[in-house]
């Protein structure tokens, strides 16, 4: 009875909500530019030059990663080391406190429908799967400047396709695990793989993760400058991707290792 | 230009599921709900144009899901094991 | 019938989007400050990023422009939509992506300590007791 | 590295971020090793923080540092000048003494390699975050690194005490709105004029200063800035987080992590936007009054907890409300009030909290009741306690006094005599809450006993920590007598040009 009224006095807070926010949000979005208008601030200032540089600038076809690892970079190497603060706050937290008391073995032939996460079909179909999925991984790593992707997704892509092969049967095989450890230090290896490579130029006259600069080519041809730029961009989406996808082994470790999942 | 029309339609199913989260019941449920939730937004990503941010959010919203129902999975097992001391 | 479309469209393009946005935002921290389980709490902390995620996204868009991935060098800055709002919100939505799983942790964590993830029983069992 | 000189404002932050990332990997072969990469590069980093800031007091021009080399509107710049330089000095100065202070803690954790590595390497990204947070001119980079400041504070929080779990909780769940309102501002600033940097927010916007868009983008910031400082009704998190959080890392959390958001809110409503427009006075006003109930609500509530970290928490949302209150009297002396209050109440409450972290370190106490005769066993502790309260109370020869006085000085020019009182009445506030403190710590019964440590130092206290409370003390005492050199010297061009335009 009790939660029954709690639930009727959520929704009507709920509606309340609704409408006031509703009222006062028509006169709000008066104001803002309306949508799809190309001569808005928003569209037109900085956001040109973008455009219209980008390909001839650092010869990333994908304008967004060009932005993303080349004119705002910096704004990229914290967004790694969030994921990477993320990790080890999490293992910082779960890590070795009052693990969650691990169910005796049974004997596991008798009931291995129970026991595995997925069953006998995720077991046959995960062992084709995992191929494609890393494979697509390192395509969207590589391909991220020409196409859509980059680091960040190909590290995920990557975690998922070890995750697949962790969780589906490992749980009765007990293979193939990553410490815990071990993929907080292959993630903070990956974040300082990006300040290497933006330390890089500093020895040559440039500033942090001045691309153009960095100490690879030798002549100052335009052609080679541009050609450093996908050097850069390559070396830093690299380096996310073996961040990313640390971090996401790193998190699912710990927190698989409090779950049991034979009930 | 029926896409502006698409992306209020979508909008509306985010806000209904949003209320569905905040109403219901069961844990569980609100889980699944919030995985169809970071569906709906994945597609409203890709209508905006942003098929990058909607590439990311289809990765992360498989993730975070999954990282839900494990953490479910890790409360609930807990409980059962008290309830059965 | 087509007039309605039309001028539902023009609502919609003008403010309408955006009144949706804002609902959606004050809809979840709604939900984040009235529910009472810290899980939906973080589904709806979620939901509050994805909505602004969106908003960003909106005043980005361009009639007849299409996706930001070159296709030759030469290039206009009418054809494309805006590349900067995508960019910076890769960046927020991995960032909201670190807080969930710290949110996460900590549930867990609470889960541990009070054996519970309600509200009103952690503070009732002494969570505001100085 | 040919000219080292010309990239000192991000060798700031590199440092410490390299010592971060190194740090699990070296502690996996040697756990010393690993805190000592820290320690070392935060060390580096004062070392680099004060050669900038004499760079700028001697060119007396603002640092530009373009990030990628390319420039402003297009790429992300740091600009370092007089105001940030001591911002950020301080930010060096704090970060190190506490990675120095919590050594011993961890031998009296018995803890293992993992969670000492860990621990270590979150420090230095709140240090790293607060770094990035008041040298960046960039106002998304500003959310990213406001994101690596709150989520390692979640952290230093959570490992904390037994209810420190659920305080990181409630600071996730509020930091979270705070940082998605201040997203939701810039949104709306990037709506209206197209970019991104600071200084070209602020050209931009020139004439802009009525439009709506403007008002909602100033409302959201004071909300999510509120947040983060814990301004009066926003200020909910901060004590439960405060007491709970590691003893060690608790100076640094409740020394700075609330005082830099300050600092950028300064940056945002005096320089980027026009604060002589009607909208900003209707806002600076209330903003006043956000202030003045905050200072009173703090120190009342301060007189009715007898645990020694919740008094201290609830000082700090008074004292934050001073900040605000130096905003929001807007004039020169009113800014000079608000950053003295900044750098000064920062060196205070770490003080005070390296105190807290003794006393739970050589007697496990709490409780203020706990705390008598401990001066005998203890002089160099309740040293930095007495002239950290006096300070606070705001006594003449030391700091505190300094900035009250600049504020006060404001307040008059401006002819709002009720700010005055407000000052007055809550530094007798003050007075009473340390007063009590004080008198149990020389006058109460002896009661607490010591803990067994596990090793054992000449003097009252290992090394590590003494020279964290010296530090402050010796800060506190300078920051009070070469108060107008500092003025004068530093502050006082940078905020008429930079400020006050």
């Amino acid at each position: 009875m009790k939660e029954n009224k709690s639930r009727k006095k959520l929704a009507a807070g709920l509606i309340i909500v609704i409408i006031a926010v509703g009222t006062a949000a028509v006169k709000i979005g008066a104001f803002l530019p309306t949508i799809g208008d190309a001569d808005t601030p928003a569209n037109s200032y900085v956001a040109n030059y973008y455009i219209t540089n980008a390909v001839k600038e650092t010869h990333s076809y994908n304008i967004v990663t060009a932005v993303l690892a080349d004119y705002r970079g910096f704004d990229t190497l914290f967004e790694t080391c969030v994921l990477f603060l993320s990790a080890l706050v999490t293992m910082m937290v779960l890590f070795g406190k009052e693990k969650v008391p691990k169910m005796p073995v049974k004997n596991l032939a008798e009931d291995k429908y129970s026991a595995a996460f997925g069953g006998d079909i995720m077991d046959a179909s995960f062992r084709i799967v995992v191929p494609i999925i890393l494979i697509y991984g390192i395509y969207v790593l590589f391909h991220g400047e020409i196409s859509l992707g980059g680091g960040f997704q190909a590290g995920a892509l990557i975690a998922c396709a070890y995750l697949l092969d962790r969780i589906i049967p490992s749980i009765r095989m007990g293979r193939g695990k990553i410490k815990e450890e071990t993929a907080l230090i292959i993630a903070s290896m990956g974040a300082f793989f990006y300040v290497i490579t933006g330390i890089l130029p500093m020895f040559n006259g440039g500033n942090f993760l001045e691309f153009a600069k960095l100490p690879f080519g030798s002549s100052l041809a335009a052609e080679s400058i541009v050609k450093l730029h996908t050097a850069g961009i390559l070396m830093i989406e690299v380096g996310v991707t073996v961040c990313v996808m640390g971090v996401i082994i790193a998190i699912l470790e710990v927190v698989l290792e409090r779950t049991d999942f034979d009930e | 230009m029926p896409i502006l029309l698409l992306e209020g339609l979508l909008l509306i199913a985010m806000i209904a599921i949003a209320a569905a989260i905040i109403l219901g019941k069961k844990l569980l449920a609100a889980t699944v709900i919030y995985c169809g939730f970071s569906l709906i937004a994945m597609l409203l990503y890709t209508v905006v144009g942003a098929a990058d941010v909607a590439f990311t959010e289809a990765v992360i919203g498989t993730i975070s899901t999954v990282y839900f129902i494990i953490a479910i999975k890790s409360i609930k097992g807990k409980r059962a094991d008290d309830e059965r001391k | 019938m087509s007039e309605l479309i039309e001028k539902l469209e023009f609502f919609l393009a003008d403010r309408g989007i955006y009144m949706l946005t804002l609902i959606l935002f004050a809809v979840a921290v709604y939900g984040m400050i009235a529910c009472g389980n810290y899980m939906k709490k973080l589904m709806c902390m979620n939901m509050m990023q994805v909505s602004i995620i969106f908003f960003f996204l909106t005043f980005g868009q361009k009639n007849g422009g299409t996706l930001p991935v070159a296709i030759d060098e030469v290039l206009s800055a009418e054809a494309y939509i805006n590349p900067l709002p995508h960019a910076l919100m890769l960046t927020a939505i991995v960032v909201s992506l670190g807080t969930t799983g710290v949110g996460l942790a900590l549930l867990m964590r609470i889960k541990d300590i009070y054996g519970t993830i309600e509200e009103d029983r952690i503070t009732g069992d002494g969570g505001k007791k100085q | 590295m040919n000219q080292i000189a010309d990239h000192l404002p991000v060798l700031v932050i590199l440092l410490p971020l390299c010592g971060t990332l190194l740090c699990p990997i070296i502690s996996h072969f040697n756990i010393n090793a690993g805190k000592r990469t820290v320690i070392t590069a935060l060390f580096l980093s004062i070392v680099c923080a004060v050669l900038q800031l004499i760079q700028v007091i001697t060119t007396g021009e603002a640092i530009h540092y373009w990030l990628g080399g390319w420039a402003p509107p297009i790429g992300i710049e740091f600009v370092i000048d007089g105001l940030n330089g001591v911002v950020i000095l301080l930010v060096a100065i704090i970060s190190f003494t506490t990675a120095l202070y919590s050594s011993p803690f961890e031998k009296l954790e018995r803890i293992d390699r993992i969670h000492s590595a860990g621990y270590y390497s979150m420090l230095a990204f709140l240090s790293v975050g607060l770094l990035g947070l008041s040298s960046t001119g960039d106002a998304f980079n500003l959310y990213v690194f406001m994101e690596i400041t709150a989520i390692s504070g979640y952290g230093l929080i959570a490992v904390g005490e037994d209810k420190g779990p659920i305080a990181s909780f409630r600071y996730l769940m509020t930091g979270t709105i705070g940082a998605c309102m201040y997203l939701l501002g810039i949104g709306f600033l990037y709506a209206a004029t197209g970019t991104l940097n600071m200084a070209d927010l602020a050209d931009r916007l020139t004439g802009l200063m009525d439009s709506p868009l403007i008002v909602m983008s100033a409302a959201c910031l004071i909300v999510g800035f509120g947040i983060k400082m814990a301004l009066f009704p926003l200020h909910g998190w901060q004590p439960a987080a405060h007491s709970y959080a590691h003893p060690a890392a608790d100076p640094m959390i409740a020394g700075i992590m609330i005082k830099i958001p300050a600092y950028a809110m300064l940056r945002f409503f005096f320089c980027i936007f026009d604060e002589q427009s009607h909208v900003m006075q209707l806002f600076f006003n209330a903003i006043g009054v956000m202030a003045v109930i905050g200072i009173l609500f703090g120190s009342l509530k301060a007189l009715r907890y007898d645990t020694y970290n919740k008094i201290l928490a609830y000082s700090s949302i008074g004292q934050v409300g001073y900040i605000a209150m130096g905003f929001a009297i807007g004039n020169f002396y009113g800014i000079i009030g608000a950053i003295l209050h900044i750098v000064s109440h920062a060196f205070m409450k770490a003080g005070l909290f390296y105190t807290s972290g003794a006393l739970k370190y050589k007697y496990g106490i709490h409780d203020i009741n706990e705390l008598g005769q401990v001066y005998r066993k203890m002089p160099v502790t309740s040293l930095t306690m007495v002239i950290c309260a006096l300070s606070m109370i705001g006594l003449p020869p030391f700091a505190g006094f300094f900035s009250k006085w600049y504020l006060a000085l404001g307040a008059i020019e401006k002819g709002n005599y009720f700010y005055v009182a407000v000052l007055i009445l809550s530094s007798l506030l003050g007075a009473i809450y340390f007063f009590r403190i004080m008198e149990k710590l020389f006058m109460g019964e002896k009661t607490a006993r010591e803990k067994e440590l596990p090793e054992k130092s000449r003097f009252e206290l290992p090394w590590q920590m003494l020279l964290p409370l010296l530090t402050v003390v010796a800060a506190v005492i300078l920051l009070g007598l070469f108060n107008a050199y500092i003025v004068n010297g530093v502050l006082k061009t940078t905020i008429w040009e930079v400020v006050l335009t």
